[in-house]
């Protein structure tokens, strides 16, 4: 069952910091009260989580739905609405009991049909849900508290798939039999949280207030929660800085203002809460046609590309320049593996070796800020100069999914999360049965391996952690040879916030899950 | 001779004057002083105007070097801003004469058409068309003539409506010169002088659309502008003021130069308001 | 009788022009790359042919443009703008919470260009060849060059991260929980900011436009006339000059008080303002079809209507107009 | 009457010093202008009850003193030297307030203009009423009460309703009405009237001068009477003082200029003024006719859109005539009248509604294309306004060449071609190579005749073809179009609003009102009989006629 945490002396360098401030926190014991004021950015579509699955809405929403389970830094599974669970030796049976006492935001008493209800609806309608479920033959509930998954064969990470993100619960006596897309509840959604959905001035704030009638004694401490909408960084940075906003979580400040936020006196940062999510920058390399068909070209990519600078420059030294496929968070991560060196004069080399005739290849930019435009730059110029001609095509968030999904790209940034296990997260981009127009979050590269095929497949049910991580090193091994694309920087999610707030994240899933034990100091 | 005499009387026209020369100086010599990409990480970032030689104006965030992107940016800004407008002068000019002259239904027609692109906020518009042709120099030029020539048009119209009626139109009509020869050799020339007073304030409001098209991530993804600039250096603004306030005045200053010496045309081509002022 | 049939006149004229406006617009979106499908595919990190195909169906994108075209203005013509699928409501909803700060803003903004920059194009032209009127000309010749987002972040940093007289951003104080007059103050604090950076650039257009207006306009006879009655300097200024000379004025500002609507997106922007603006360039962003049609629609009627009522001030202002259309 | 207040304007003379005296006075122009001194050492008095003309023609500097008097001199224009004395004070020297004060209150003015000197957006009677409040007089009710009574004073036809009347509202004469009612407003001893008329029809002219006439004797006040017009200086002063390039070149009491002018300019101005003889008895060589213009009609329509309520204006009604060759034959008519659309639709610069307009006996309603143009070509138009009729941008032997260019002749040789025609119309050759703007308006107009010649024509027609020129400068036009028609066998439809005009040039007249033909004989039976009442009340208008006739009666006997 705690197959991943059972690998030894595979810590980041987030769970550390985890590790060493944690006891710190804990000495103190949590006052009551209190208002969090939370920068959001770009301001959530809507906050029916089952629904909308974009960041944003995932981060309002923790707050207001949960998942059976939620995760600490190592992965491990930790009780949320199921208080324990049982996994079959078979590894075939998983089953879950459910917390007593728990009611929905209207009052309404959840129960095992809740779940099972929830279970058919996040497959009608979330794509990743769909996938974590792949496995699963049957589920039924016994009785009101009890819930059992049947697999079809053992998925060692179907155990991941119960974070609030990827399954949460849905009230059923709420949305069975109805459009889910229209029902009036998806303006005032109903959880079991910690806090509820208090109102909305679209544009401006989000409120939640805290759920009195929450499950787990004293919890939350927290009164209410605003969710400030600022659109512009700028003004983010100076909210934070005349005390406006508390909380600046990943994402809503810029790279550059990370240093300053974070040293102003009485200002905390801290880079958990992302283990689970585990985000990787990659540039898609187009495997099928142009110059970066050839594999010379593509390793040509890697040596040209300083990740260093990019990592100390644009991150501010944040995150960690990886050394293949594998995060070297993730348990199956090869520490053997040597990272590509800068070295222009080695790219060059190998362009000459395979005749590159200064055909132009284009670049697109990932649409999602000033780091991520900043750092197409720096990959243009670095591309330049050992004399690969680009062409930047800047598009917005529609054009660059588009132009990904259709395969019309050269050479495009993204980012994916890789989860906790190489199953979810990685194979998706490697293996050949998951080439396919229309989605950019599949193999978009068309990189196609029949023996990477295989040990993907065969590592996914293996039961055996040994025998598994042999094929982990092959694959890795296999691909950092073959660079079906560019892995540029394990990606690091800082949150600044002010000193007085504690407890803030405590999972591997960060603000995500929800501001349950969070409290401030008075 | 006159004209050039009318000009020189007005000291602001002349400071205009001399700043777009120098802006143009500039833009021209981009080139020669900085040969490299301006795009070229060469130092450490963030460093201040001054403070390592060779380096007069510092580096921005990424080390690249603040006056190369200066020099290169002075090209893209009169580029765009002189281009885009004479794209707007060969839409509106035509439109407004055809208007004008010919009055009755196809001017109807052809105000209605300009009418229909003034109802549609500006700047939206141009939001919109850069964001459908997807960013790039060319993209640009085109959403700022689209959304700036209905004035010309406007104005355009305005002044054949006045001047058709001169006598020295209807002299040439009943001599028999064709529509074309009046439009374009009697009336055309005497709408110049507004039509050349307008086009240089839409040379600077060009400049100014550019940059806040920029400042929003809807510039040329490959070309160094002063706009581009600004909104880079939005979010380092606390760290590295001179990052925004460098490009800030350079546009300033131009958009500036370029209105003074549209007043200085204003005073020298319509020598009776000059005396008012 | 003749003002019924001029009123009904316009209000067809305006209604085929938004019609136009409407289907012009349908495909220019609908000609951009990607659709609102990818852009949630996008944002949810994960889809499939599945989910994108649904998503399709559910908007109706699944179905031929001409048939999308006609289902979309057959509902306008009911005054249904459709349904924003992204934001999960009806497009008029959003739309009609947004636009009450929009209209404030600009509304506010318009105000304060229009009287300063009246004021500062009077006193300039009393003033010509004196220095004063120089400095006045300089200033908003300034102002009318420097970029207005560029204006927009200094007025941040030096009025509230610096000073911290005024708010950064926003609406109203989050969770202050103030009710009428409280309220009422407390917006207007924040819209200080935001009014005075999006009206410095229309103020300098006005206080140059007032000034040559004025000037032109104080070379004509009538003005020799007063000046012959022996009326007071001042008086000729006020009653004679400046009246004429806002003329042109009325007509640029109405087309303007309708452009600012939908221009203020960069002010929107900085200072965070829950306006319609904003609005609309993040339902460009995200492809959301049905509200990025409807926001151009009302931006629309909105120039449509403020160019309706420039006619009627026009027509109380110079009453040569009324007797050519009577 | 005029004897009364001659007397009366006499007696005050005798008893008290004059009213204003002007000595010494020079005013400086511009840098650039095309001589130093607008006036240049000018001396002249005027006394209490007294109508002084100030003569000149454009550019003389006529109006120079009268604004120098006023304060209201433009920028540029300072006093170089010299006094004005209102009642002995040195009104020159008066700071802007004292000026003020004398301004409206005792001395008041009235301009050119009718149509721009009132502002357009405020009611006429706050227009007076502001006179009061200019000087504190009255309370607001009073003020308009004392409007009212001006405007009654000044015969406006309805005062009640010109008291609240927008200025666009009015005619000319009535407008101009509305000015000399507020410039009396406060019953100044010195009127200054600016070329009060000159914009004005002829028969409302001889309204307004007798209007000045009258209140100048009831009141007693002194005039300034700026004038170009002999005519109209018969008519109404008592002295006359005349000037050219800022000098008075002579002065005296008006019975005495008229009849025995001294300095050569005076008598010139004199002479220029056309119509001082009735027209002698021409040839009218019944020839068969070169145009005939049957059914004639045309109504402008204003169609503003669909939106704006139609109204309909009928400019020509049923016009029928014909013109010989050789003939010229004048148009004669008021503003209104229809006579320049007459003009322009046979030309073809408008089209009739009807009717019938042919040349050589070939209707060219009926013509198209081609056709068409060849005919119409035989028609040319020469144009009223010399600053508008050439286009500043291209020069003049061009704009003489590009009609025969236009026609498919090459470019030298109607370029050759121009330069002849400007010696024929009495220019220097070399001024095909320069532009416009470098020549006065006669030169102008001389230029245009040229164009109009290029095309070898057979009809000219000159619409209001001096009117916008010097009396002296008409006088050489009008014999310039004589001598062409003669030489080039011309045929002419001369267009004009001054019967004095026309009578110089005229064969035959047509009197034209509100789109109808009145009147129609040859130009010496109509000013000697004249038969219909419209036509009488048009020559009594003629100013200075009457006194001509009192003082010349030879003269008429004579014809």
């Amino acid at each position: 069952m705690t197959l991943l945490s059972s690998v030894p002396g595979r810590l980041s360098v987030a769970t550390l910091l985890v590790t060493l401030t944690a006891p710190v926190l804990a000495q103190e014991t949590p006052q009551s009260g209190g208002v969090a004021n939370v920068a959001i950015q770009p301001e959530p579509p809507g906050l029916m989580l089952p629904l909308v699955q974009n960041a944003p809405t995932q981060r309002v929403a923790g707050n207001i739905f949960e998942g059976l389970l939620r995760y600490d830094a190592d992965l491990d599974p930790m009780p949320q609405l199921a208080e324990s669970w049982e996994i079959s030796d078979d590894g075939l049976t998983y089953t879950f009991h459910l917390h007593p006492d728990v009611t929905w935001h209207d009052s309404e008493p959840f129960s095992a049909e809740d779940v099972l209800f929830s279970v058919d609806f996040m497959r009608e309608t979330n794509p990743r849900t769909r996938a974590a479920l792949d496995h699963v033959a049957d589920v039924t509930a016994p009785d009101d508290a009890t819930v059992v998954f049947t697999l079809d064969q053992p998925f060692p990470a179907f155990i991941q798939a119960f974070e609030v993100g990827t399954l949460p619960m849905v009230p059923k006596h709420i949305y069975e039999g109805t459009d889910y897309y229209n029902n009036p509840a998806n303006r005032h959604p109903i959880g079991t949280g910690p806090f509820e959905f208090a109102k909305w001035d679209r544009g401006s704030v989000i409120e939640l207030d805290k759920n009195p009638d929450y499950y787990e004694d004293g919890k939350p401490y927290l009164d209410k929660i605003y969710w400030h909408v600022i659109p512009d960084a700028a003004s983010r940075a100076a909210a934070y800085e005349n005390g406006t906003l508390d909380i600046m979580p990943a994402g809503s400040v810029e790279n550059f203002d990370i240093p300053r936020l974070s040293e102003m006196e009485g200002s905390c940062m801290t880079e958990a809460g992302n283990e689970y999510f585990n985000p990787f920058a990659m540039l898609w390399l187009n495997n099928r046609e142009g110059p970066t068909a050839d594999k010379r070209f593509r390793q040509a990519v890697m040596y040209a590309l300083d990740r260093d600078f990019a990592k100390n420059v644009l991150w501010n030294g944040l995150g960690q320049v990886p050394s293949g496929p594998f995060t070297s968070s993730l348990a199956a991560h090869d520490d053997d593996l040597e990272p590509y060196p800068h070295d222009p004069d080695r790219a060059e080399e190998l362009l000459d070796e395979m005749g590159y005739d200064g055909e132009p290849v284009r670049l697109l930019p990932l649409p999602y800020g000033e780091t991520w435009t900043r750092w197409s730059e720096a990959v243009r110029q670095n591309l330049e100069d050992v004399g690969i001609h680009v062409e930047t095509e800047s598009t917005d968030v529609a054009g660059w999914n588009q132009k990904i999904s259709d395969w019309d790209y050269d050479i495009a940034f993204t980012y994916l999360f890789q989860y906790g296990d190489p199953s979810l997260g990685i194979a998706r981009t490697y293996v050949s049965d998951n080439i396919a127009k229309g989605s950019p979050w599949n193999n978009v590269e068309g990189y196609e391996n029949p023996r990477v095929d295989e040990l993907f497949e065969a590592a996914a049910v293996e039961n055996d952690p040994d025998k598994r991580q042999a094929m982990y090193d092959e694959l890795q091994q296999i691909l950092h040879e073959d660079v079906p694309l560019a892995w540029i920087m394990e990606l690091a999610q800082p949150t600044i916030y002010r000193c007085n707030v504690h407890d803030l994240i405590t999972t591997g899933i960060g603000l995500n899950d929800g501001f349950k034990n969070a409290w401030i100091e008075q | 001779m006159n004209f050039f005499k009318r000009f020189a009387q007005n000291r602001g026209a002349l400071v205009g004057l001399i700043i777009l020369a120098l802006v143009v100086l500039l833009a021209l010599l981009a080139p020669f002083l900085y040969p490299d990409s301006p795009w070229r990480m060469v130092q450490r970032p963030f460093l201040a105007p001054g403070e390592i030689a060779g380096f007069p104006l510092g580096t921005d965030t990424m080390g690249r070097d603040v006056a190369a992107g200066l020099a290169h940016g002075a090209w893209v800004s009169l580029l765009i801003g002189l281009i885009s407008t004479v794209v707007a002068l060969a839409i509106g000019v035509p439109l407004g004469a055809l208007a004008g002259y010919f009055g009755g239904k196809i001017d109807d027609a052809l105000m209605r058409f300009t009418e229909f692109f003034q109802t549609i906020p500006n700047f939206a518009l141009a939001i919109v068309l850069v964001a459908i042709l997807e960013p790039s120099t060319v993209s640009i030029v085109l959403a700022i003539a689209i959304v700036s020539w209905p004035p010309v048009a406007r104005l355009v119209r305005g002044e054949f409506l006045s001047i058709k009626h001169r006598e020295y139109v209807e002299a040439a009509r009943l001599v028999g010169q064709t529509h074309r020869d009046i439009i374009i050799k009697q009336i055309l020339p005497n709408t110049l002088s507004p039509v050349i007073v307008l086009a240089s304030l839409m040379v600077a409001t060009a400049i100014l659309l550019e940059s806040s098209l920029s400042f929003l991530g809807l510039g040329d993804p490959d070309t160094m502008s002063w706009g581009y600039m600004i909104g880079a250096a939005r979010t380092v603004m606390r760290q590295a003021w001179w990052l925004s306030v460098i490009p800030g005045v350079a546009i300033l200053l131009t958009v500036l130069a370029l209105n003074l010496v549209g007043e200085g045309l204003d005073d020298a081509l319509n020598p009776q308001l000059a005396r008012a002022r | 009788m003749p003002y019924l049939s001029l009123i009904l006149g316009r209000i067809g004229k305006a209604v085929i022009v938004l019609l136009a406006i409407l289907v012009f617009n349908f495909f220019l979106i609908h000609a951009a790359p990607g659709d609102p499908a990818a852009v949630m595919a996008g944002e949810a990190g994960a889809a499939d042919e599945q989910f994108l195909e649904d998503l399709r169906e559910r908007f109706g994108l699944d179905q031929p443009l001409p048939v999308q075209l006609w289902r979309y203005m057959s509902g306008v013509l009911q005054l249904d703008f459709g349904y924003s699928y992204r934001q999960q409501m009806p497009v008029l909803d959003l739309i009609l919470d947004r636009l009450p700060a929009t209209l404030m803003l600009t509304g506010a903004a318009f105000v304060i260009s229009l009287a300063l920059g009246i004021l500062a194009g009077t006193l300039a032209a009393m003033r010509v060849k004196r220095p004063s009127g120089s400095i006045i000309m300089g200033l908003s010749l300034l102002f009318y060059a420097t970029p207005l987002y560029w204006v927009a972040m200094m007025a941040v940093l030096i009025f509230s991260v610096v000073l911290d007289w005024l708010p950064a951003y926003g609406y109203a104080t989050v969770g202050a929980g103030y009710t009428g007059l409280a309220h009422a103050g407390d917006v207007a604090v924040h819209l200080i900011l935001p009014a005075l950076t999006l009206g410095l650039f229309f103020m300098a257009v006005y206080t140059r436009m007032t000034r040559t207006s004025m000037l032109s306009v104080s070379q004509q006879d009538f003005v020799k006339t007063a000046r012959a009655k022996g009326l007071a300097p001042g008086v000729i200024q006020r009653r004679h000059i400046l009246r004429n000379a806002l003329l042109p004025i009325i007509t640029l500002a109405g087309l303007q008080a309708g452009q600012m609507v939908g221009g203020a997106v960069l002010t929107e922007t900085v200072f965070a303002w829950p306006g319609i603006g904003r609005l609309m360039y993040e339902a460009l962003m995200q492809r959301d079809y049905n509200l990025l049609l409807g926001i151009f629609f009302f931006c629309a009627l909105l120039v449509i209507l403020f160019n309706m009522l420039t006619d009627v001030i026009y027509r109380l202002a110079d009453p040569r107009i009324k007797q050519s259309a009577a | 009457m005029s004897e009364l207040s001659r007397n009366e304007g006499a007696s005050a003379d005798a008893s008290n010093a004059p009213l204003l005296r002007i000595e010494r006075l020079a005013l400086s122009l511009p840098e650039g202008a095309d001589r130093l001194y607008a006036v240049d050492n000018i001396n002249y008095e005027l006394n209490a009850g007294e109508i002084l003309c100030v003569v000149g023609e454009s550019g003389s500097g006529k109006s120079m003193t009268a604004n120098a008097v006023m304060g209201l001199l433009p920028q540029g224009v300072n006093v170089a030297q010299g006094r004005a004395l209102f009642h002995g004070q040195d009104v020159l020297a008066l700071s802007e307030i004292e000026h003020r004060e004398l301004r409206g209150q005792r001395i008041g003015m009235i301009f050119q203009e009718p149509m721009t000197a009132l502002n357009p957006l405020m009611r006429v009677g706050e227009q007076i009423a502001e006179v009061f409040e200019a000087h504190g007089l009255l309370t607001s009710k009073a003020r308009r009460e004392r409007a009212l009574a001006l405007l009654e004073e000044v015969r406006l036809p309805d005062p009640q309703a010109a008291l609240r009347a927008y200025p666009f509202e009015l005619s000319g004469g009535q407008r101009q009405r509305v000015m000399i009612a507020m410039a009396l407003a406060l019953e100044p001893e010195l009127l200054i009237a600016d070329e009060p008329t000159t914009a004005l029809d002829v028969t409302t002219q001889a309204q307004i001068l007798h209007l000045v006439k009258d209140l100048q004797t009831r009141r007693g006040m002194a005039v300034m009477f700026i004038t170009h017009d002999f005519g109209v200086v018969a008519e109404i002063a008592d002295r006359v003082c005349v000037m050219r390039m800022g000098k008075i070149v002579e002065m005296g009491e008006a019975r005495d200029v008229l009849e025995r002018p001294q300095h050569d300019y005076t008598r010139a101005l004199i002479e220029a003024i056309p119509g001082d003889a009735v027209p002698p008895t021409r040839d009218a060589g019944d020839t068969k006719p070169l145009l005939s213009v049957s059914g004639l009609d045309k109504v402008y329509r204003s169609s503003g859109g669909w939106f704006q309520p139609k109204r309909e204006v009928v400019a020509l009604d049923g016009i029928e005539f014909s013109l010989g060759r050789g003939e010229t034959l004048g148009i004669v008519g008021e503003s209104g009248s229809g006579k320049s659309t007459l003009g322009r639709c046979i030309v073809g610069l408008n089209t009739p509604d009807s009717g019938e307009i042919s040349l050589n006996g070939v209707d060219l309603r009926a013509l198209e294309g081609r056709e068409l143009r060849e005919h119409r070509q035989r028609i040319q138009m020469v144009f009223q306004d010399p600053y508008a009729s050439l286009n500043p941008r291209i020069k003049v032997g061009m704009a003489i060449a590009q009609g025969p260019i236009a026609n498919g002749v090459p470019k030298a040789r109607a370029l050759e071609q121009a330069r002849e025609l400007l010696a024929t119309v009495g220019l220097d050759a070399s001024a095909a190579e320069r532009f416009p703007h470098e020549f006065s308006g006669g030169q102008r107009q001389r230029i245009g005749i040229a164009r109009a010649l290029a095309l070898d024509p057979e009809l000219i027609v000159a619409d209001e073809a001096v009117s916008a020129l010097d009396v002296s400068i008409q006088a050489q036009v009008l014999a310039l179009l004589d001598r062409l028609k003669q030489e080039l066998e011309l045929s002419l439809l001369f267009i004009t609003h001054d019967l004095r005009v026309a009578a110089q040039i005229c064969d035959r007249l047509i009197v034209m009102q509100k789109g109808r033909i009145v009147e129609h004989g040859s130009a010496r039976e109509i000013f000697l009989s004249p038969q219909h009442a419209y036509t009488r009340e048009l020559l009594e208008a003629i100013p200075g006629r009457q006194d001509r006739r009192e003082t010349a009666p030879a003269a008429v006997g004579a014809i």
